[in-house]
């Protein structure tokens, strides 16, 4: 399956990754449960990782996927931080709403 | 048939992806994500990059999908309904989401990708065994360091979402 | 020997005596500084006229050197921070504070910055050293100092970003020199051909940094309010030696960079400073807190050696780095008297006080001679220091003499006006312990050095004349 | 061996000083000022023999120590000369030092810090050493500023009591004032000669003299002559001596009538040679010495407390010794010094001899009819207050007399004016001598069993001093037989015309005018106290002119009203107002930085949601600009 790029095109792999990064912000911009944006963070990188995979196999470079897995493994991380921060936050607070979130004001 | 294949996937990716996002009980939001990443696991699989769709799997659906679905039910957050926006931030929010598509397409035109000079050159570079060599021989010391950042990352988690004592 | 092996010295006693803990903290710093002053006279008794100096590259883009040197007057200057450092120290030791550890390791830290300073003849490398030395002081006053907690931090902040923010034209006026020569070197950006407009500019802009941190009127309002704010290590390194680190780079740098616009503005800045000096000996006469009161004196002498620096003569400069010293070394015995009232009356109120001279006449003695030696009596150390700046201005013109003469007996009559109201007078009922051992030591101290300088000047000015008639050479080209 | 005793002339008074103030506590009362005495009078020994050396020598011996001083071109050594003036000044010094040190030890016996009294006073001999003995005009400067400080501390020596150290303050703070004009005068002849040595600058005077060096040394001049006002007490800045009467009595006698107010006269002596090329400036010091003895005199005719009286005339006698000065006979300002160091010490001795007595009463309507119970005091008191008024054959008479002469030759106004305060000081001085000595008590009763005449260490000095007020003239008698003259001839390069020996008519009508002005005063102060029986009014009975004069001319509620309270309010209004006035300046940077910032500060309203909208506006518009432009 090597010449998959000849056939479907780098092209539409980039619209792909592209919309669902998106698809992602989206979720970010639009959503007020902070898990979900989390969550749509989770989207946003798989949509990095997915084109970093695809040209990876276009420039037939081993690197790109080397960095997927690093990408992976920070993605693992932040998850987990997150979460803490999370979880913290609504024990504190009592909810997760981002809009309730403002303590920043300065 | 490749390309059947890959808009197959590509629909799935996209619509659960914004199932994910619009869904409004966080279980299904979760659930959603989970089918997205395994369609994004396929994708790799297309590319031929196997280990890749495998780790993706194992990492994504297996390890932060349950964290994800531990938190919302540790949380109890399922049948919270969340308030909407403001319509106002909401059409806000849709056309920051448009712009950004807008401009990083408009990127990828303007860098004017060329796609015939592709040539799959019959070397082998992404298998297992080449991806393991390149990573534990060119990428070692980062490849340590992602275990150091793991390790801190739980510590981290552990020590954050602790009760803290009253004093 | 290596003119680095004092700052390391400095660093690495300020972290040692962090970790050394609360108890072990006094000691430790009193060990580091008696072996920086250990070395400076060592470094000093290597010299010979040349100067040493020490360069590493430090950043290659854009072209910054870790480069030290010292010559005659960079020397003066480290030894009275190194000199004055054990004596610092010493008006503390005897005084309990919380967080001793951090407390020491500071003004260790603030000495490596000092000197640091004092040394650098980069100018990007003397720019961070001048700010890392407002740090620590922060710290100090804001943790350590009198009132409450709000007020002096208020106080300290007004400090901070006062002189935070005149420092920042200065870093203007050194990028903007980089941008013409290439260069941070000190050589370099005194041969850095600049046009009159732009020697203004710079002069100016130096101005700002160095009349704040001085400080020059009407510059000075900060001053007061943090001197009393202050505890009274924190005072002595803000009035001793931070303001000599201003008077220091006012030679070093401003005057050699830019002089033409330093001899076109020299009437507007020498008229500043003598107004300073008149100003402040008039205010202090009505303040009734004690250290508020040597603050203003302190405006009143540093204004006096400002004077004497921006003579642009040979002898102005020279009475400048005498007078330098000599208030560095004046102004500990000063304020350390104002402590010493102040931990047995537990008031800082001039009014509050009286009659100490029937308790303690040991104390009368010590902290007379150091009045004495502030209002310039023959044969202390700053009376040989006025008058050769006197005569500096006198070749400026006879005015300037005068009016900066009139300090004479207005020194005399606010000094003699609060040491009639502190120390004579009937006899208070509150008991007045006298000097004890530690105290005594200060005194003695800071008495042997003014009166021998007082006395024997001939050392410093020979160690500084030759690098002051370099600055000379290059303000008169 | 020149090097160490001329040395050890300087150190006796200071290891005195030092062993006083270290231990002076623990060595009981009365060894201190044993100690005292005898460094003093080591030092006085010492200018003894140097005297009789130079006598037959005639050579100045000079000591250089070490560079005191360096400036751009030139330098200050540490060092000292002892000529013929320096001499003469020591051996007064010492000499009438050492008689009231002796005083001392029975004056100052009951007081509880009488270690600290010594101390000072040998550091006032110290400094009065460097002074008389300086070899250039900044070493002369430490003299000159010490022994301004031991006068301060001196005259505040009975600390507890704040008047006085408000006394001690102004003299200190007036001295200052005449310091800067004597720093300002030393600066310009260094800035014209590069140099501060006296024989330096002799002869740099002697060689160039351009028009514009010689306005310079007008200035130089006349600073020099601020200096010498304010340490000798002339108008205006006189009026911090008869304040300074606060100290002990020994001390008015010591410093502020024979010693220290004296080191103007000294100074401007030592400068000869300036002066003499600055005639302006001669005729001016002359015009404020004539004034400020008629004016102090008229003030002295009316003051009771007898201290005061005595300072008045201090103050008088000096103003007389520089109309000398000023008409360029220095010697007979240096002779009328040292006939007043004579009899104005034992005045001022023997005031304090009857304060002793009157257990510390100054005011003369308390006193009276002392002279059968402290006849020695008296005797000496009348003998100096003879000498005083210029009544031949005392000392004052002959050194008086030739400055009156000197006037009339020179400005017959000056000499009226001369005159009329020779007439008040006699007029005064008897007034004192009747007041306190004659007709009945007027003390209270307890006084009157206290009285007693004083202990021998007080009236052996008066009694040489009273000898010494009766034969001092002899060493400057009229007609050309002067020895003061030949003996400081040296230090007046030969510019004055040698006096031709022999009677001159003139010269002894002279005489006896003065002899007659001299009687007029006595007599008019014997028909007012003694014929009269006048005792002077309580304070608030006097009026009309006398009521100006009892508060001298207002001058002091003057000096206040003109200066001290300005600057008092200038402080305040410094204080209070420019202050808050250049803080508000500096705050308000900050207000506006503040104000500036509201608009900011709005988008920071902390919803994270709009952060996050925000950032991807502003991450696409910077792609755009990075990469679509």
């Amino acid at each position: 399956m090597l010449d998959i790029l000849e056939q479907v095109g780098i092209n539409n792999y980039i619209y792909l990754s592209t919309l669902l990064f998106c698809v992602g912000v989206l979720g970010i911009l639009y959503r007020r449960s902070t898990i979900v944006m989390l969550m749509s963070v989770e989207l946003m990188l798989a949509a990095a990782n997915l084109l970093l995979a695809v040209f990876s196999v276009y420039h037939q470079d081993v690197s790109g996927q080397v960095f997927v897995i690093f990408a992976m493994a920070v993605a693992a991380a932040e998850v987990a931080v997150g979460l803490a921060i999370l979880v913290s936050i609504y024990r504190n607070i009592g909810s997760i709403d981002i809009d309730k979130l403002k303590n920043l004001k300065g | 048939m490749i390309t059947i294949i890959f808009y197959i996937l590509a629909t799935i990716t996209l619509g659960t992806g914004i199932l994910t996002v619009l869904a409004k009980n966080p279980i299904h939001s979760a659930v959603y994500m989970v089918v997205c990443f395994f369609s994004i696991a396929g994708h790799f699989l297309m590319l031929n990059a196997q280990f890749l769709s495998v780790v993706h799997i194992i990492v994504y659906t297996g390890a932060i999908m349950i964290l994800l679905l531990f938190t919302l039910m540790l949380m109890n957050l399922s049948d919270q309904h969340e308030p909407k926006k403001k319509v106002a931030s909401r059409i806000a929010a849709a056309v920051s989401v448009c712009l950004t598509a807008i401009v990083i397409l408009a990127v990828f035109l303007k860098a004017n990708v060329v796609i015939e000079s592709y040539k799959a050159e019959n070397i082998d570079f992404q298998s297992v065994q080449v991806i393991g060599q390149v990573l534990l021989d060119e990428y070692m010391v980062p490849f340590e360091f992602a275990s150091i950042l793991l390790i801190t990352a739980m510590i981290g988690a552990v020590l954050i979402s602790k009760r803290e004592k009253k004093a | 020997m290596n003119i680095a092996i004092i700052l390391i010295i400095l660093l690495v006693g300020a972290i040692l005596t962090y970790l050394s803990g609360n108890r072990w903290a006094p000691k430790v710093a009193m060990l580091f500084a008696i072996i920086t002053a250990i070395f400076s006279i060592a470094l000093l008794l290597e010299y010979h006229n040349t100067g040493t100096s020490f360069s590493v590259q430090w950043i290659n883009n854009p072209s910054v050197m870790f480069s030290l040197k010292a010559d005659g007057l960079s020397l003066i200057m480290v030894l009275l921070t190194s000199v004055l450092l054990p004596i610092i120290l010493l008006t503390a030791v005897s005084h309990t504070v919380p967080y001793e550890k951090l407390l020491y390791s500071l003004i260790l830290f603030m000495a490596f910055a000092m000197t640091g300073v004092f040394l650098s003849s980069d100018a990007l490398l003397y720019y961070v050293f001048w700010e890392l030395s407002l740090i620590p002081i922060y710290f100090i006053v804001v943790l350590w100092g009198n009132g409450s907690m709000s007020k002096r931090r208020r106080s300290a902040l007004t400090f901070f970003i006062y002189t935070f923010a005149g420092s920042l034209f200065m870093l203007g006026a050194i990028i903007y020199l980089y941008t013409k020569t290439g260069s941070f070197q000190l050589y370099d950006l005194y041969n850095a051909n600049l046009s009159d407009t732009e020697q203004l500019w710079i002069f100016l802009a130096f101005f700002f940094a160095y009349a704040i941190k001085i400080p020059i009127f009407p510059f000075h309002t900060w001053q007061a309010n943090v001197y009393q704010k202050a505890p009274l290590v924190g005072t002595l390194l803000l009035g001793a030696l931070m303001s000599k680190m201003a008077l220091y780079s006012a030679l070093r740098w401003q005057l050699p960079i830019a002089p033409h616009a330093a001899h076109s503005m020299q009437t507007v800045v020498l008229t500043l400073s003598i107004i300073g000096v008149i100003y402040g000996s008039i205010v202090a006469l009505k303040q009734d807190n004690l250290k508020r009161f040597f603050a203003y004196a302190s405006l009143a002498h540093v204004g006096f050696i400002a004077a004497g620096i921006y003579a642009l003569t040979l002898d102005g400069l020279q009475g400048a780095v005498l007078l330098m010293v000599a208030h560095g070394f004046g102004i500990v015995g000063l304020f350390f008297g104002s402590e010493v009232i102040y931990r047995r009356f537990n008031t800082p109120l001039i009014s509050q006080m009286g009659g100490i001279k029937g308790q303690a006449p040991k104390f009368t003695i010590a902290f007379f001679l150091m009045i004495m030696a502030s209002i310039t009596i023959p044969l202390s150390f700053n009376f040989v220091g006025e008058l050769t700046i006197m005569y500096g201005l006198y070749q400026v013109s006879i005015w300037y003499t005068i009016l900066i003469g009139t300090s004479m007996f207005l020194g005399a009559f606010f000094m003699l006006h609060m040491y009639q109201l502190v120390m004579l007078g009937e006899v208070r009922k509150k008991p007045f312990a006298d000097l004890t051992v530690n105290e005594g030591i200060v005194f003695i101290l800071l008495t042997a050095v003014l009166l021998f300088f007082g006395l024997y000047s001939k050392p410093i000015v020979d160690l500084a004349s030759p690098s002051l008639q370099e600055i000379l050479m290059y303000v008169n080209r | 061996m020149e090097t160490g005793l001329v040395l050890l002339l300087l150190i006796f008074p200071l290891v005195g000083f030092l062993i006083n103030l270290s231990v002076g506590k623990k060595i009981g009362r009365s060894l201190p000022g044993i100690i005292a005495t005898a460094a003093v009078t080591g030092s006085f020994a010492i200018s003894l023999f140097y005297f009789i050396q130079i006598l037959s020598t005639g050579q100045a011996i000079e000591v250089h120590l070490f560079q005191w001083v360096a400036f751009g071109e030139f330098s200050v050594n540490l060092a000292f000369v002892l000529d013929q003036l320096s001499l003469l000044w020591l051996l007064v010094v010492t000499g009438i030092g050492t008689l009231i040190h002796i005083y001392s030890i029975g004056y100052m016996h009951d007081d509880e810090n009488v270690d600290r009294f010594f101390s000072y006073l040998n550091l006032f001999i110290f400094f009065m050493i460097v002074l008389v003995t300086a070899n250039n005009l900044l070493v002369m400067f430490i003299g000159w500023e010490g022994v301004g400080l031991c006068s301060y501390l001196l005259i505040g020596f009975w600390y507890k009591n704040q008047q006085f150290n408000d006394a001690a303050k102004k003299a200190f703070i007036m001295n200052r004032i005449g310091d800067l004009g004597f720093l300002t005068g030393v600066f310009t002849l260094a800035y014209l000669f590069k140099t501060v040595d006296f024989a330096t600058l002799k002869l740099a005077l002697s060689t160039t003299t351009t028009p514009e060096t010689s306005a310079l040394l007008g200035v130089a001049a006349f600073c020099l002559f601020i200096g010498a006002m304010g340490k000798s007490a002339q108008i205006p800045l006189y009026t911090w001596l008869p304040d300074a009467m606060a100290g002990p009595t020994p001390v008015s006698a010591l410093i502020h009538a024979a010693t220290m107010v004296t080191a103007g006269i000294f100074m401007i002596t030592r400068l000869n040679f300036l002066f003499d090329l600055t005639p302006d400036i001669q005729y001016f010091i002359a015009i404020i010495g004539a004034v400020t003895a008629l004016f102090a005199a008229s003030i002295g005719i009316v003051q009771t407390d007898i201290k005061k009286v005595l300072a008045y005339s201090t103050v008088s006698q000096l103003g007389l010794m520089f109309l000398a000065l000023g008409l360029g006979a220095y010697q007979i300002a240096v002779f009328h010094v040292i006939t007043h160091a004579f009899f104005k010490a034992c005045l001022f001795l023997g005031s304090g001899s009857v304060i002793h007595a009157m257990g510390g009463e100054q005011d003369m309507r308390k006193m009276g009819g002392l002279k059968g119970v402290m006849s020695i005091t008296y005797i000496t008191f009348l003998v100096s207050t003879l000498s005083i008024s210029g009544i031949p054959p005392f000392a004052g008479f002959f050194s008086k007399d030739e400055i009156m002469l000197v006037a009339f030759q020179n400005s017959p106004i000056l000499w009226v004016v001369a005159m009329l305060a020779s007439l008040l000081t006699a007029f005064y001085m008897f007034r004192v001598l009747y007041l306190t000595f004659f007709k009945e008590f007027r003390g209270t009763s307890e006084q009157k069993k206290h009285l007693h005449e004083s202990p021998s260490s007080m009236t052996m000095p008066l009694i040489v001093l009273g000898v010494l007020a009766t034969v001092g003239g002899l060493i400057s008698l009229p007609f050309g037989y002067s020895w003061l003259n030949n003996y400081l001839s040296p230090i007046f390069s030969g510019s004055d015309v040698v006096e031709a020996h022999g009677f001159s008519t003139e010269q002894m009508v002279f005489m006896g005018v003065s002899t007659l002005i001299a009687l007029i005063g006595m007599s008019l102060a014997y028909y007012k106290y003694m014929t009269k029986s006048t005792v002077p009014e309580e304070d608030e009975k006097i009026t009309g002119f006398a009521k100006v004069l009892y508060n001298k001319y207002y001058i002091d509620e003057i000096y206040n009203t003109i200066f001290i309270k300005p600057i008092y309010a200038m402080s305040n209004f410094f204080n209070s107002i420019v202050e808050s006035i250049i803080t508000g300046v500096v705050f308000g940077f900050a207000l506006i930085a503040k104000g500036l910032s509201a608009p900011a500060k709005a988008l920071q309203n902390g919803s994270v949601g709009f952060y996050l909208s925000f950032f991807v506006v502003a991450f696409c518009l910077l792609i755009i600009c990075l990469f679509l432009v």
